[in-house]
């Protein structure tokens, strides 16, 4: 190798650094436009609920399971969640085999807290004896392709999954199936912060130089449901201001066209 | 899971309606991965399958690097969503068998000399399984590696036999799979070369013979259509490219800096 | 666990007494811990916090070091007695999602250039826990950093902000963060640059705004006290200095070989 | 040293090859012979029922206990089997200490194939209580020697082991001790393919040499039950053909010398 | 650096030595002194019981917490003991994070053996339903700062939180609190040998020269219930009843004035 | 499990007739193992012991190497048969602790200094357990060091002392182990050194002094059956080694190179 990683790294944030300067992505985006979305349900016959995503080249299945078991201590008459997200070495030169990374663990968490916080399932439904018996949701996020922006892909694949998953309650002698009762609809949007500007939707190379993210969640009513800065630099209060409008905007877009049901 | 059925050879005709020799449909789609040197996904009946070939490229940690030959790695990995029961994500005794076996079925046909101290890794997801995911995958995996542009001596293809009624079958579908007599999983290559050939079950040594040849018909089918599709993508993009050129062509010369 | 309570203000005073934008009682301790460069015990409420730093010191294994930079590490780590529910000792999901964030919380004001090669190493055990561990032990470890003499641009100051019968208050107490409606953890430099944000709950944007300030006040409060903690301990430590210089003129000088 | 490990493996190769060209082994036997044999059963008091083989200098010990468990979800009134391979590093250089690695593992399956597929143990009468309480049959491998051809070896153990073992009802009060109701007698026979010829029963040395091997797991009456390729290199249809009827001779011999109950 | 730590390592063990032979330990103790100690009780209020231990510089906090579970299949009517130590790399340079290693558990094996086999716990007390459920009683010892001489500290702490500890019976709708009975109160007390003396107590610098020590548990009576010899080097038959006699001067001592209830 | 009987010691015997300083029966077998360097099998009691011995030999990963010595590791580790509640196979607590206190048993008599830079790694592998077991492990070891030709200040020899109806027993049985008053492992050397001593249970320093002293005979015993096994050992191989040369004598010189 004539050139190291690191001199080119710096290169293209040279390159990135300039197009900022005058307005511009790589891609030809606009800073607070989206790649190329497509959703499609119902892709996994063996799940309960599917969803797989692509974001760009970023491209990634979320598989849904509902099963009955053993409700948490504390919460006796309420269903559980539990979210997973295996960033499986087919998908990127980056990624290893082996129990998940906190980079992994990060994307499940934040996932998983925009359905919870927002209350987007009714947990209380999906009690089937207090103390006993109650639905577990497995929301198992499997990334594909990593060109960037998991998280966002993932929550789009999570909650689109989540919103066409039925419970089988034939399966296990319960009656007929139900579909799981959704409530809203959390959109995660990522905007990162690079030479001042702010841009959402980060491509790997983005993500890559502007190593700070913020995660924003909201709801249907424009409503914040869950946050997370990711990365090593700070951030200024009024870009985080700025971020959550840019991530309202979009995420209501998104509902619009995507998760409209 | 199903009940066992009562018959599963009726008139000739089995559950899903294929003869004893017929395999279940197969689509397959190469390059469909972006990051990946190559890639290949595939549906098998009810099987969905991803694989992707990374390499040959730097082994690491470096003592694991041989001097004379590239390491070829195979991981084998079911989403916790593939199954009826979900799984939990991470290697199993049987998807590290699996594995291993699947990596041999390789190991003679990829010309590993040529890629000293390095590593070809092979990776296959199981998204959906529906009986004989270690035969669609090593048929993914084969057309990953040409994509790749890994050199082989060719491509190896996969089927399994079985035996249900007392008869044997090609290409197990799910039922047959769970309470059939007997599942042979065979990989060969176009020379009928065995790279692969396990057996559960219960033969007879004039069974298992016939089940042999059985299997070469089955691998021949699975060759030509991993042929054509090899020959579709290549052609494809044979067009693809002078396309492009001549887009580039006509584009002014000056926004390719930008 | 206690039940829900029915109301969290009443007449705009909290539960334990508080108003919304007080922060609970907040003892600080630096230099503690003999074995560490640097180290710092806070109690913050209920909670007991220890942080320690090593550093910068050589990392292992090789392969991770920065040629460039110092590499900071960040161990978030709960007593299994810490909470009412024992905990299997080790680290969780949660612990390390904490970690993570913890960690980039402290690397945009640690000087890392200056130590190619190394680790800073901070550690923070949580011995008793009552709500806000995160943000006690940041606050911790910001001190104990400091008092390893790892250069910095500034302290980094931690408080969470959380909703509560409709109403943003300051610094949650156990109950608030179990029944609440938003907690929302931050970590700011002295100039208000935000380090580390978290929310989980419910906030208009509007709440949000104001959350943001909120929380702002309560960094600065947490601010002057880690300021004072600093004084406190370098001005006592500068008498100690002179004591034992005095003492050890007044020792006769054959000893100090033995 | 003077010569590397693979300069010495191709001096080896060399003289092993020369040898085969031949018709000779190393130790003198012809292709189709097994070194000798030796089974000891009852071995060890605290096992349920227990093998000790000797293999040439291979050595091994397999051990069964048979204990009350919980049955498969998928299998109420069945019992169950888990075998299990130690390859302890008292027994090889080679072998490290840890959780058991393919090589292990592959022994491991291999073995409880030939004897689930083989319906050997009739598992429906190691039912208790359906859907409770089956009764659990560990079958645990641990190589004391390697010296090659672990696998017949542990092939033979299991079986042997398994033909003299008690099911210990009275130990948890459900009656008299009975034996462990075995149906069949399936014996693995390696062979190993190198410079064109055939070699049952491979040494370490010509294990090493010859990478591949062909198991092939047959019953009383001569049918197959379980066959599994093993290795880097591919084999001729006539090979597998040939390999198979070696294997069904070796084994009806082991059987009536050495598992003759 | 200029000299290595073998190097330190040879100076420092000359320079104990020659103290040694004047009779002199670097801190100025006697060879038969204990550093200062300082035991808080009830230090931690999510525990059933806690103890927070100084000796020297020596700083460490055990926590109890006692639980309903189920009795071990052998000894159904019993109460449980699980004693657990973490040596968090806070507590020292040498410490790393991960799963404990030799030395993390010999300490918790060698604290619950004294605690064990000086019955200083009524375990028959402990049962709650004979052979479903029983308390168990977790003893953690988490070390903060490690100056040497973890072991007798963690056996101090674990008999002052034991004796502070009340069964939180309310909390599981049992009945009142009651105080955890306890019998007996064994003091661990650790002697190294080096240059032929005996010292106890050994400070790090202490341990680290001379490796091997003769750790002694004795009883309110003066009996033994536990004694574990560590490290790499041997002991004569002189030193070993001579260690014995030094322990338990010094067990009576801490027990009279640190433990007495 | 066995009920614990009510008398231990009826007309001073045991429950297996023993008197109270006397040993169970002891088999030894030097050399059973081909691949190890050295090797010995064991029965004790119902104990059936292996140990084999590995080395000198490189020591890996390198950064574990001492520069000035070898470095001793040993693993005792128990057949998963090798009790009466199946045990799960690996490392537990127990096994990891009986591993150190043997290892340290062995330390003071192997001239480590003779070979930098490698390990000498001694097994342990319990094949049946009937109560003392780690000492059966460290004399199976103690003569399979030997048989490896590892330098060492001598063997070692191993033996416990117990308590039971409140008297001192020499080597204790399976029902003494499990309802004895107390189990008191000792290793020492010829000369009488103490390499391991751990003690269980409840003596007074009397009982103590003398359980000490009973030890040491137990010890002086089992070194007396390890020297006979050695001599045994060596003088076959010495009657071997001759008879070997005289066949290679006779037979004719050109064979030796096919």
């Amino acid at each position: 190798m004539l050139m190291s990683e690191d001199v080119m790294t710096e290169i293209q944030r040279d390159h990135l650094f300039n197009l900022i300067l005058k307005g511009e992505r790589e891609d030809g985006r606009a800073f607070d436009e989206f790649r190329e979305i497509s959703i499609e349900t119902g892709t996994i016959d063996t799940a309960d609920g599917s969803a797989r995503v692509r974001l760009g080249k970023t491209d990634l299945l979320v598989g849904v399971k509902i099963q009955p078991g053993e409700p948490f201590p504390d919460t006796p008459d309420k269903g559980v969640i539990i979210t997973n997200a295996e960033l499986v070495p087919l998908a990127s030169p980056e990624y290893e085999a082996g129990p998940p990374r906190e980079g992994a663990i990060e994307i499940a968490r934040v996932v998983d807290r925009g359905i919870r916080e927002s209350k987007s399932l009714d947990l209380e439904k999906l009690c089937i004896t207090a103390g006993e018996k109650v639905w577990i949701v497995f929301i198992d996020v499997h990334v594909l392709n990593n060109d960037g922006n998991i998280i966002d892909a993932a929550s789009m694949g999570s909650i689109a999954a989540l919103l066409t998953a039925t419970i089988p309650r034939a399966q296990y002698s319960m009656g007929d199936d139900i579909p799981l009762p959704v409530r809203d609809i959390p959109v995660a949007v990522t905007v990162i912060e690079f030479g001042g500007a702010l841009l959402i939707d980060p491509s790997l190379a983005e993500s890559t130089i502007a190593s700070t993210s913020l995660i924003i969640i909201t709801n249907s009513d424009g409503s914040i449901s869950g946050m997370q800065k990711s990365g090593a630099e700070s951030l200024k209060v009024e870009q985080v201001l700025q971020a959550v409008d840019m991530a309202k905007t979009a995420a209501a877009e998104i509902r619009e066209k995507f998760l409209d049901v | 899971m199903n009940e066992k059925p009562e018959h599963f050879i009726v008139d000739g005709k089995r559950l899903d309606g294929r003869r004893v020799d017929e395999l279940r449909s197969i689509k397959i789609e190469i390059g469909t991965l972006d990051r990946a040197d190559g890639s290949c996904y595939l549906e098998w009946g009810n099987n969905k399958i991803l694989a992707a070939v990374y390499g040959p490229r730097e082994l690491h940690p470096r003592h694991r690097q041989k001097m004379t030959r590239s390491v070829v790695q195979f991981r084998y990995n079911m989403a916790s969503f593939s199954v009826d029961e979900r799984i939990r994500p991470g290697p199993s005794r049987r998807s590290i068998e699996i594995s291993k076996v699947s990596r041999e079925a390789f190991e003679p046909v990829v010309f590993t000399k040529f890629f000293p101290k390095t590593s070809i890794d092979v990776f296959v997801e199981v998204l959906q399984a529906g009986a004989g995911t270690r035969t669609a995958g090593i048929n993914a995996a084969s057309l990953a590696l040409a994509d790749a542009g890994i050199p082989m001596r060719g491509l190896v293809s996969a089927c399994a036999v079985g035996k249900v009624d007392g008869e044997l079958v090609l290409d197990l579908m799910k039922e047959e799979d769970n309470y059939g007599e007997a599942d042979m999983p065979v990989v060969m290559t176009a020379g009928g070369q065995i790279t692969l050939l396990q057996m559960d079950g219960h033969l007879t040594t004039e069974e298992f013979y016939r089940a042999l040849e059985l299997a070469k018909t089955g691998c021949d089918k699975v060759y030509e259509l991993q042929r054509q599709a090899l020959i579709k993508k290549y052609s494809e993009e044979y067009t693809a490219e002078i396309e492009d050129e001549y887009i580039e062509d006509a584009a002014p010369e000056g926004d390719a800096d930008e």
